[in-house]
Formats: C-alpha cells, sequence, structure tokens
C-alpha cells in the first residue's frame, strides 16, 4: 500500500500532506493536519459536522477522499476567522447563544457561510432548507436561525453594528 | 415519631401498612429505623431510596433533620438525564 | 446542608443574573479550537476497536483471538477473561461495555483490539473468531413480560413482582392513594386507552471518544467526553479494581449527552487495552456503534384509564406502565409512574410500572428518564375527556392543577410550585386563541420534573489583580460555565468578565455528581455562591484586619469591604482588587470553597402548544407553530434558559413524530445511523417560542431550578393532542410516522 | 486499495478493464465513500473520473443537454438552460440528500447506484433521458431506465462506465415534474417517488407523456398503463385519477423500515397525481 502525494490549498495556504487512498479529506485534515474543527459525527454524509469548502463548493469532507484534494482550494473552519477578527456569523452565534455544546457549529458556520456567499439575503425557509443537513441536538435551531438571519443582515449593512446588542437584547 | 409513607408495591415489607412510624431525628435514623422495624424492606433500601422530606427530596444526606410533625415519604432512588 | 437558610427574598435586585452576557467557551467553539472527545491525540498512541455481536441473543461458547494478536501492528486483545471479578454495583455496567457469557444484544462487545492503525485494527477484528450459541430472542416490551418468553438473565427477578410473569419482569412498583374504582364511579365519562411509545436516542452529534493511558505502575490517565468525569473514574476503577486515586480523569469538552453519556461504554477497555499495550490508546465510536451499543431510552406499552365529571374535575386517574430498558435491569418505569399524574391534584390515583429487560442495549437516562412517555399516555387521555365533554382541555388542567399543598400522585406534598402558573400562561398566550385552517389542529400538554442535586464542590480563587478563577467539576454542556461566572460575579459584586470559570480534572476537586438531572445551574451555583460568599468573609476579615476593627464591623457591598456603619469608623471602602493587592501582606491568598451535597432541588413544570397540520393523503406532519411554557424558578442566564426549552421541545417533536428504533424478525437494528433514526432537522421546524416562568424555588439562594429536562416532557402529548385533533383520529403509538398517520385517517374515514 | 485519477476516457477505461478485482468508478463519491468506509465494499481499485476532460461540463447538443458524469447537482441546479428544459429532473436531482451531498452528488452516480429510491432517476426516466456509456468497445447510449437491473446492479458491461447524461430538447408544450415522498422535509430517502413529463397540443390535449415510479419495486419504474391514462385527455380530474389507480397498481414494493407496502403503494397515487398537475402547469407555461 503506497501512500500518495496532494498537493492543495488549505484556507489560502499551500499544503502537502501524504496520505492513504482510502483516507477520507476528513481523516486528512483532522489526523494528519491536525485541522480538528470539522468533527465526525456519522461519517455517511448526514449530519454536516465535518463541512467544508472545496473550490467554494460546500461538501462533507467524511464523503470526500483526501486524494481527490489535488489542485482543489479547500476552506475550513479554522480559516474562517480574520486573525483576531470574528467573522460577522461567528460573532453572532455567540451573541445569540446559537450553541450549547458546539460540537455542530464549525460545520454549521461553514454552511452558513456559503449560503451567505451564494444568497445574502435568504428568507427563513431558505436558511432552514440550506442548513437542513447540519444537524443540531441541542438547539432546536431557532437560535441558530436567527444568528444566521442576523449576521446576513449586518453583512448587507442593514443594521449597524451595535456594540451594546447584548444589553438591548436583556431588556 | 415520625410518620413514613411507603410507596404501594413496598407495602409487602410493611405488612400492608401505607404508613409507618418511626423514631428519628434525622434521615440516617429514619433509615437505620425502617431497616431494624422492617427487615424485608433491606433489599429495597440496598437498591437505593429517596426520601421526600417536607416535599423535598434527598438521596444520602444522613443529617438531614426530621421533625416530628415532617410530612416524611420513601420513594424509590430518582436519577436524571 | 440546611438550605433554608440560604433562601432569600425573591425580590432581590440582581446586576449580573439575568443578563445575558457572551459565555467563555464562544470564541473557542466558534473557531474550532474547542477539543472535544475524539480530539485528543497522545505521542505513540494507538487505535482500539470493538468486535460486537451480530447476534441479538447468543451464548459466547469461545473466542480465539490468536491470529488477530499475531496480526502486524496489533499491541493489544481483550476479551472479558481480562478483567476481573467486578464488585456488584459495576457488574452489569462492565457486562454490557465487555460481554460474559452471553452476548445480550446486536452490537453487544465481545473483543477489543488496539494497534498501530484505524486499518490494522479493522482487519484484527477480523480475525477475531467467536464461536456464538444462538438463542431465542425478544426486542418487544409486551412480548418480554409473557410467561414462555426467552429469558436473558435467570433469578434477576426481585420480591415485588407477583407470580406468573416471565423472568424478564425485574421488578414493580406502585404509586398513589385513593380508591380509584371509587373515584371512576363518581365520573360522568371514563376514558381508558393503551399507548406505545419506541426506543429513541439522545442523539448526541458527537460519538463516544476516549484516550486512556495506564502505566505499569497502575497510575492511569483518561481524557473522554462525559457528562461526570468523576463517575467515570470510579466506574472505572472499580471495574479494572484500581485505587480511586490512582485515575485521573479529564473530561474534554462534550458535544451533547441528554443523559446518553452518564455511563461508560469505551472508557474501561480503553483503560484495559491501554494497560496490556503499555501505549495510550484512543477509542472513537462510530454512529452505527452510537445507535446500535451505547444507551437509548426505553420503549413502552402504558394502560391509561381517567374518569372525570362533566365540568372537568378528575375523579380518578389510573396508569399501569411497562418499560424494557434494554439487557439490563434498570429502565426509568419508576420514575415514569412517580410523574405520570404529577401536574394534578387528584383524590384517587394509582400508577403500576414494570421494569422488563429485553435483547437491546441497555437503557442510560435520557432527559427526564422515563417522565415523557408517561405524559404522553396520562395527557392524551385528559385531552380526549376534554375534547369530548365539550372543555377547554386548558381549563380542566387549571381546574385540577396541583398547588403548594397538594399530595403529589407519588406522595409528598408539594411546596410552591409552577403548574397552574403554566396552565394560566398558556391559556393567556396570543397562540392558545390564534385561528387554525383546514387540515390543522392544536394541541396542549403538560409536563413535570424532580430535579436533582448532589455532590458538588467548588473552588473559587481570588487572583493578586483582582480576578477570579472558579473551578468546578462538572462538564459544560451548555453554556454552565457562563452561568457559573455570573453567580460568582453577582455574588462577589463584581463585573462578569473578571471571573473565568473552568472544568478541573478528577484529581483537582473533591467528588461531583454527574451533569445530569437538571442539577448544574441549582447545586454547581448554589456551591459556587457559598464558595464566593466564604471568600468575602475572607475579605472582609482581611479589611477589618487593616482598619484595625472587629471582623463583624465590616460588610461587603457592591463589590467591596465597607465600615458597617459610623461606629465602626470612617474608612474608605476597600474594593475586592485591593484587598487582592495585599492578600500576601495580610495573610496569603484568598479562595473561598465549597463541598456540598446539594439535596433539595426543586421540582418544575411546563406547558406547551403546539398547532400542526395533517397531509390527510400522505400522512404527513408539519408542525406550524409551538410555544414553550416553563417555571425556571430564576433564569441565570435566560438565552441558555431559552435554549434548553427549545432543544427539550424539539426532541420531544423527534420523538413524537419520526424517532425510532427499527429491529428487524432477527433482533437486529435495522436502521443504526442518522439517515433513518430521523432526527429533527432545521427545514423541519418553526421558531420555538419560549415563556420563562420564574417561581422561586426556596431550597436555592436565587431562586434556581433545573430547566434543562422538563422540557422534553410535554411535547410528545402535545403533538400526538395536536395531530389527533387535525386527523379527526386519536393517535396512540409513538412515533406518528406517516404511514401510522395515514392508515389511522384511512381507518377513521373509511 | 488503489486510487486512480485519469485525465481520458481511454486511460479510465483501461483501468477499469484491466482490474484484477473489484473496481468501483468515483464521480461524487457520496454513494461509494460510505460503503467504503462502512466496510460493505472492498475495492482494489477506485477510478475518479473527474479529471478526465469534459466530465464536469454541461453542454447544448441538438437542443438538448449533455451533462458530464462528474457534474455535481448543485451546479446542475445553477444552469439555467437545464433549469428551464427540465425543471423536474432538476428539482430531483436537488433532493438529493443535503446542500453539501449536492455539492458532490452527480446524476450519473445516482443512476450507477441503482438504488430503486433514487431521487434523480425517476425524472430522468420521464424525461426520456440516455446515458452515454464508455467502454472497451467504444461508447454506447442506454435509455436511462435500462441501466438499473436492480438494486445496486446495472447493465453496465465490465470496463465501461456512465460518461454522460443526455436531457433531450422538450417538444413545445411541454411540461415535467418530480415529487417524492419522505417523512421529514429533507435529508430521507425517497419513501416514494414519481417523475411526470407530459406534451400538450396546442388545444391542450395531451399527446405525449411519461410516467415514472421510484421506491416502489426493484428498479425504477416506467409505467405506461400511467401514462396512456394522460394520452388524448386534457388531463382532467378523470384522466388523473385514472393515472393515480394506474401508478398505484403498478406498485409491487416491500415494507421496511421507511414504510409499509399499503402505504408505499397508496402514496405513489397520490403523488402521480400531484406531480402531473405540476407538469401540466409547465407544458401550459
Amino acid at each position: 500500500m503506497s501512500q500518495i502525494h496532494v498537493t492543495t490549498k488549505i484556507n489560502g495556504d499551500e499544503t502537502e500532506f501524504l496520505c492513504e487512498p482510502e483516507d477520507t479529506l476528513l481523516d486528512v485534515l483532522r489526523d494528519r493536519l491536525g485541522l480538528t474543527g470539522a468533527k465526525e459525527g456519522c461519517g455517511t454524509g448526514d449530519c454536516g459536522a465535518c463541512s467544508v469548502t472545496v473550490d467554494d463548493r460546500l461538501v462533507c469532507s467524511c464523503l470526500m477522499l483526501g486524494a481527490e484534494a489535488e489542485g482543489r482550494e479547500i476552506a475550513t473552519i479554522e480559516g474562517m476567522a480574520d486573525g483576531e477578527v470574528l467573522h460577522p456569523l461567528q460573532r453572532k452565534f455567540i451573541e445569540h447563544a446559537a450553541l450549547q455544546c458546539g460540537i455542530c457549529t464549525p460545520g454549521i458556520l461553514v454552511a452558513a457561510k456559503s449560503l451567505l456567499e451564494n444568497n445574502p439575503d435568504p428568507s427563513e425557509e431558505e436558511a432552514r432548507y440550506w442548513l437542513a443537513g447540519n444537524l443540531c441536538r441541542c438547539t432546536g435551531y431557532d437560535k441558530i436561525i436567527r444568528a444566521v438571519m442576523d449576521a446576513a443582515a449586518e453583512m448587507r449593512g442593514e443594521i449597524a453594528n451595535d456594540p451594546d446588542d447584548s444589553l438591548r437584547r436583556a431588556s | 415519631m415520625v410518620e413514613v409513607a411507603i410507596w404501594g408495591s413496598l407495602r409487602v415489607a410493611t405488612e400492608g401498612r401505607a404508613t409507618v412510624e418511626i423514631e428519628a431525628g434525622n434521615l440516617r435514623e429514619l433509615l437505620d429505623g425502617l431497616a431494624e422495624a422492617y427487615p424485608d424492606l433491606r433489599p429495597q433500601l440496598r437498591r437505593g431510596v429517596t426520601v421526600a422530606i417536607d416535599g423535598r427530596n434527598f438521596n444520602d444526606h444522613w443529617f438531614e433533620p426530621i421533625r416530628p410533625d415532617s410530612e416524611v415519604v420513601l420513594l424509590p432512588r430518582i436519577v436524571g438525564g | 446542608m440546611a438550605l433554608d437558610k440560604q433562601a432569600e427574598t425573591a425580590k432581590r435586585q440582581f446586576k449580573v443574573v439575568g443578563t445575558r452576557p457572551n459565555r467563555p467557551d464562544g470564541i473557542d467553539k466558534v473557531t474550532g479550537r474547542a477539543r472535544f472527545g475524539a480530539d485528543a491525540v497522545a505521542p505513540g498512541m494507538l487505535t482500539g476497536r470493538v468486535l460486537r455481536s451480530p447476534h441479538a441473543h447468543a451464548r459466547i461458547v469461545k473466542i480465539d483471538a490468536s491470529r488477530a494478536a499475531a496480526l502486524s501492528g496489533v499491541k493489544a486483545v481483550v476479551t472479558r477473561a481480562d478483567f476481573p471479578e467486578p464488585p456488584a454495583h459495576v457488574a452489569d455496567v462492565l457486562d454490557n461495555c465487555m460481554a460474559g457469557a452471553k452476548a445480550l444484544y446486536d452490537g453487544h462487545a465481545v473483543a477489543a483490539v488496539a494497534a498501530v492503525s484505524p486499518a490494522v485494527a479493522r482487519r484484527a477484528l477480523k480475525l477475531i473468531e467467536v464461536e456464538y450459541e444462538v438463542l431465542a430472542h425478544v426486542t418487544d416490551v409486551d412480548e418480554a413480560m409473557q410467561p414462555g418468553a426467552p429469558v436473558l438473565h435467570e433469578g434477576r427477578t426481585d420480591e415485588t413482582v407477583p407470580e406468573g410473569f416471565s423472568g424478564n419482569v425485574i421488578s414493580r412498583c406502585e404509586f398513589g392513594h385513593g380508591d380509584i374504582e371509587a373515584g371512576l364511579a363518581k365520573a360522568d365519562r371514563v376514558v381508558e386507552r393503551s399507548f406505545r411509545t419506541a426506543a429513541t436516542h439522545q442523539g448526541y452529534i458527537e460519538p463516544h471518544a476516549c484516550l486512556a493511558q495506564m502505566g505499569p505502575d497502575g497510575q492511569a490517565d483518561l481524557w473522554c467526553c462525559t457528562q461526570g468525569h468523576y463517575m467515570v473514574r470510579n466506574t472505572c476503577a472499580a471495574i479494572l479494581g484500581m485505587e480511586v486515586g490512582q485515575l485521573r480523569v479529564t473530561a474534554s469538552e462534550i458535544g451533547g449527552g441528554f443523559g446518553g453519556k452518564t455511563t461508560v461504554f469505551l472508557e474501561p477497555v480503553a483503560l484495559m487495552l491501554s494497560k496490556k499495550a503499555g501505549r495510550p490508546v484512543k477509542m472513537v465510536m462510530s454512529r452505527e456503534e452510537v445507535l446500535r451499543a451505547s444507551g437509548p431510552t426505553a420503549s413502552t406499552s402504558i394502560d391509561v384509564r381517567i374518569g372525570m365529571t362533566k365540568d372537568g374535575r378528575i375523579t380518578a386517574g389510573d396508569a399501569v406502565l411497562r418499560y424494557q430498558g434494554g439487557a439490563y435491569p434498570g429502565s426509568p418505569v419508576g420514575m415514569g409512574s412517580m410523574s405520570a399524574f404529577a401536574p394534578y391534584d387528584l383524590e384517587n390515583v394509582r400508577t403500576v410500572g414494570f421494569d422488563v429487560v429485553s435483547n437491546r442495549p441497555k437503557q442510560a437516562a435520557y432527559r427526564a428518564p422515563g417522565a415523557p412517555m408517561a405524559a404522553f399516555a396520562v395527557e392524551s387521555v385528559i385531552d380526549e375527556l376534554a375534547k369530548s365533554l365539550g372543555l377547554d382541555p386548558l381549563d380542566v388542567r387549571i381546574r385540577n392543577a396541583a398547588v403548594e399543598g397538594t399530595k403529589s400522585s407519588y406522595g409528598p406534598t408539594y411546596p410552591a410550585i409552577g403548574a397552574k402558573a403554566t396552565f394560566e400562561a398558556a391559556k393567556a398566550h396570543p397562540h392558545w386563541s390564534a385561528p387554525l385552517g383546514e387540515n390543522q389542529g392544536r394541541g396542549v400538554a403538560c409536563g413535570f420534573w424532580f430535579n436533582f442535586g448532589g455532590d458538588t464542590c467548588v473552588t473559587l480563587n481570588v487572583n493578586l489583580d483582582g480576578t477570579v478563577s472558579v473551578s468546578e467539576g462538572n462538564p459544560d454542556i451548555g453554556g454552565s460555565r457562563a452561568s457559573m461566572s455570573m453567580m460568582a460575579a453577582e455574588e462577589l459584586g463584581i463585573p462578569y468578565e473578571q471571573v473565568r470559570t473552568i472544568i478541573a480534572d478528577t484529581g483537582s476537586l473533591g467528588q461531583n455528581e454527574v451533569t445530569d438531572g437538571s442539577r448544574v445551574t441549582f447545586a454547581v451555583g448554589l456551591a459556587t455562591i457559598e464558595a464566593a460568599r466564604q471568600a468575602i468573609r475572607v475579605m472582609c476579615a482581611r479589611a477589618a484586619k487593616i482598619w484595625g476593627i472587629d471582623e463583624d464591623a465590616v460588610v461587603w457591598e457592591d463589590g467591596a469591604a465597607k465600615p458597617a456603619g459610623p461606629n465602626a469608623g470612617q474608612f474608605p471602602p476597600m474594593s475586592l482588587a485591593e484587598i487582592a493587592a495585599v492578600a500576601s501582606n495580610t495573610g496569603g491568598p484568598i479562595a473561598g470553597h465549597c463541598e456540598v451535597n446539594a439535596e433539595g432541588a426543586g421540582v418544575s413544570f411546563a406547558t406547551h402548544i403546539v398547532d400542526t397540520e395533517v397531509d390527510p393523503e400522505t400522512g404527513a406532519v408539519k408542525i406550524l407553530r409551538y410555544t414553550v411554557i416553563q417555571d425556571a424558578g430564576k433564569a441565570v442566564h435566560p438565552d441558555y434558559v431559552e435554549g434548553q426549552f427549545q432543544g427539550g421541545a424539539v426532541q420531544g417533536i423527534g420523538w413524537a413524530l419520526n424517532e425510532e428504533y427499527i429491529y428487524g424478525e432477527d433482533g437486529r437494528l435495522q436502521n443504526p445511523g442518522f439517515l433513518d433514526y430521523r432526527v429533527p432537522v432545521a427545514s423541519d421546524l418553526p421558531m420555538i417560542d419560549t415563556v420563562i416562568l420564574e417561581i422561586p424555588n426556596p431550597g436555592h439562594p436565587y431562586g434556581v431550578r433545573g430547566v434543562g429536562e422538563t422540557s422534553i416532557v410535554p411535547p410528545l402529548a402535545a403533538v400526538a393532542n395536536a395531530v389527533s385533533a387535525a386527523a379527526g383520529v386519536r393517535l396512540t403509538d409513538l412515533p406518528m410516522s406517516p404511514p401510522k398517520v395515514q392508515a389511522a385517517i384511512q381507518a377513521a374515514r373509511g | 486499495m488503489r486510487y486512480e485519477a485519469p485525465q481520458s476516457v481511454d486511460t479510465a477505461v483501461a483501468l477499469l478493464a484491466e482490474a484484477a478485482g473489484s473496481a468501483h468508478v468515483l464521480a461524487g463519491g457520496t454513494d461509494l465513500l460510505v460503503r467504503l468506509r462502512s466496510g460493505h465494499i472492498e475495492p482494489e481499485l477506485v477510478v475518479d473520473i473527474k479529471r478526465i476532460e469534459g466530465m464536469r461540463a454541461i453542454v447544448e447538443e441538438d437542443g438538448g443537454w449533455r451533462i458530464g458524469a462528474g457534474v455535481p447537482s448543485a451546479e446542475l441546479g445553477e444552469h439555467a438552460g437545464v433549469r428551464g428544459a427540465w425543471p423536474g429532473v432538476v428539482e430531483a436531482a436537488g433532493l438529493i440528500g443535503s446542500t453539501q451531498i449536492q455539492g458532490r452528488a452527480t446524476l450519473a452516480g445516482n443512476l450507477c447506484n441503482a438504488s430503486p429510491a433514487a431521487d434523480s432517476v425517476p425524472a430522468m426516466v420521464a424525461a426520456g433521458a440516455t446515458a452515454r456509456i464508455a467502454g472497451p468497445g467504444g461508447t454506447r447510449d442506454v435509455a436511462v431506465e435500462d441501466i438499473p437491473t436492480g438494486p445496486g446492479r446495472t447493465s453496465l458491461r465490465p470496463g465501461e462506465f456512465v460518461a454522460s447524461i443526455y436531457l433531450p430538447a422538450p417538444a413545445p408544450r411541454s411540461g415535467d415534474a418530480y415529487l417524492r415522498f419522505i417523512p421529514r422535509t429533507e435529508m430521507d430517502i425517497a419513501v416514494v417517488g414519481c417523475g411526470v413529463a407530459l406534451t400538450l397540443d396546442e388545444g391542450g390535449t395531451c399527446i405525449a407523456a411519461r410516467v415514472s415510479l421510484g421506491a416502489v419495486a426493484a428498479k425504477v419504474l416506467l409505467v405506461g398503463k400511467a401514462a396512456a391514462a394522460l394520452v388524448g385527455t386534457a388531463v382532467d380530474d378523470t384522466a388523473l385519477a385514472a393515472l393515480s389507480a394506474a401508478c398505484s397498481e403498478a406498485c409491487s414494493p416491500i415494507d421496511d423500515k421507511r414504510g409499509t407496502v399499503a402505504f408505499r403503494t397508496h402514496v405513489a397515487g397520490v403523488l402521480a397525481e400531484r406531480a402531473a398537475r405540476i407538469a401540466l402547469s409547465r407544458a401550459k407555461g
């Protein structure tokens, strides 16, 4: 069994790795590259916890071979924030308490980012259908959808970033 | 004496009585007193019980005081999820 | 601990408690940095894998692992023969982790390997030869109870079970008071119905995972995702014959539990593999393993009889509950029986419960264990009675509501409770009177849960710069670190941002009960408050020393020590930071700690309203609107209280509509994956509206009640009542999957 | 296991033909990887065909559309031309799994996986789609309904793979639709699926129809009797009732974890009627 040499770009960085032919992209990210933000919740593409984008297309990294990444551009949760500056979705997830345990959160954020890149002004129903492949067992999705819609509004410039948001919401 | 309510299926161990009287000033004395007076209760006491004292549930706290007029109800051990 | 002494006025003005600050672990969790169970690594780590029984019930005649052990890269093979004879209290737990004489369910672990890679481990499993003698099996609760059913264990039936049942009936319990038949005789209408609920799984997205390392000196470290690392330590130590102090367990971040991570599955096996291999061993379950071989909840069969007068007074309530809890004793039927009629003030009430074993995985707790199924049956019959008598279902519930002083259906007399308040709030909610369209129906139901306390330790350290570090021993499963920081900040009078709470390992604090029973905000919160008060006493003493006045003459207000009144002398207040800065000069570091068995938690109630639309041609059910009304005692962080309400409601919706364990004729699980074990997805649901009521728990200084579990109790019945209203026919069999709903409609309409 | 990503059809065919043991074609991989990871298959060779030129392209051909075997559902959904011509096929492809799955899953893969419940297949059958098969003997075109022969089995010969799917140009006044029934709103395998394509004359009479059912037999069915119930009618209630009855009658499903025989049989009729109404309104423009 010989390993395959793959050259790819992950979160903007040129990356090379060796993998077994049967390794999934998720195996490679987690076990070979130390990018453990993507999670394996099912291994069958039914939970979305391993979501990443490949050439800007949202996919389950558990359903793609590592070898297929050759020459592709991959984005994971680890590349979502710009240094210390969180992506608006990340910030809104914290502010809206859109996570409880947090295991589904990386996958949902990657999927939600992909949604807003494809559709900056989704309806609630569009957001719910886009995210239907991301299971969350803690929240009942309510606060997740609110956070996504709020982030979308902010990214469209409809609502100024309100530093007193948490105070306002507490009243 | 403290009056202790016994749940239905446990009454086989208390000669059919729905309540029994035990001399006890706290939870430990109550549990010891029950085992002493009604040896047939011992298997359940070993499996675990919860004791409701005046409407609040206690599992382990031996020295929780019980007044003579306290309402005391024996329950199977309750656990959460 | 006498909690009453701490009870304070509900009128207290809070500064931090009740606000919605960001959680301290938020950034870790939105950036992918948070480390969950499967994210652990150790140098030289091996991969552990489990071989599982393909049979529902089989005697294990022989296991030959020699070929696996000889495979290059295999470093250890473990079977039951490697474990010492366990103490009685963990015997079933060990047998569930690694089968002994018999495999008792499809997926039961029979052997395990540790190897240098997952691929080698997989190959090794295939080389283990197990000779089975396949036995007849039973997975249905009613069939398991019949005389003549295949019996899993001989001699486990206890003294409470009457003659005439199979050996699978382990125990019987009975609760209640009054005279059922006399009560029913006074009723204008009696409804009697039978109900069934399928087993469901907690469905946490993170599979079980652990990393174990055990040295030849007997010292061991374990990293795992669990609801209680102290439980893991105590259980594993007992199973492996270790001293508790030699095993240190660190809880990783936990990706959901809902009760399912309150026991051990992989951990003792990983430790044994590591012991034999002399290297760290990591084990992670696949989703299939989680569903086949962790701890789903019980499936049930329940009969209910309730009598009601024309004006809506319940004259008697009677229920027989049968719960199969998998292959070992311990189904939550006792709690189901106690909770079934708990929201009501009844003169005549009786519940009889049977704990039954069958060839399924050993059940684990699932959010308010036992209660949702019982509430489904009872609340369905109350709904049917109310409607058949032309009464408003909420009026009926208000009419019969348990209140302070009511003798509960399970025995104790209630202190101040919120049952009636949730009914009245539901009645007043605009949702209750909103119009409905064609094929739509509205349902309402109530739920009850006990809530727990238990052993709890908290240490609070005041740092030299005036910040505060809180260490607690309960894994944070939904924002509890934020709540603890808030309660510490509230008590100390400092900003929330100056407090950081961490989850300590088992070597750092004393015993902590698991994160279960909705106990954390209540019990850990109580201990946090007490630890803060202890630190305040120390800080007041230091200020008194500095000022040269009596300790009793110093009070703590707004985060500072102050002289208590003019007679104590004129000194400017000393803030926490000022006292902390000179701690070394005034006696040493300042800390407070609390070790307590925090018993006396307050019960809680919830009422849910739901609108559904049923497609009469296909039986498809759509949830249109959902409102949760629940008593929280005091909502420390309202976002996370709402989150518990919403999450519980949606798990209940899944249980009501589509989630079920499906067993084939062969006794094997047919749907061990998220494809066919159908948990609700985002597009299945509307927003879940919440109403938080605050009826303070007298047993907690801030009035906190547990909120995590009650929210899953009403939805099964609420959705069933709504679907029944929309379909025009009573649904009594969960889940109400489309084929069942369509068949019921077709049967009713002819 | 060996992984190969050939650049040409010929190389792919050679690899597949030469493979001593089990060889599998990798397009979107959403079925293959599940089976691979669960240990249900242990291939000696996996041939990734996505790097072959043309495999990821959608091109117009004789007024219809040729869709490369590597084109994911999501790209199909973004293609205005295909969407305009065969909205039912595009919608069916858009129902395969989640957004993430649609980023990878392909029509050709959905077809060759040969599940009787595959969502895109009844829609393709109703549309009269053909599959272009590449193999050691060159290429051949086969009607989509002739590819699956039973659950997990196809009529492909050793060394062959589906290189593209061709959707013909729809006749004027045509419409198609696909509906499926699942217990949830997303993420389930079809309990029943139904594709309908029909063409009207200028007077509104149906002059051609194809009706296809999924998940009610060992393979996707083309139900001639159901189509006959529509042809020559104005697709009125009477015709729709006859269509519905014909569809139910054509079913020979199984009881399983997803549905009962009675339920599937009943729902096939319900969906056929609903899908036909949508197709009709599309045909009327």
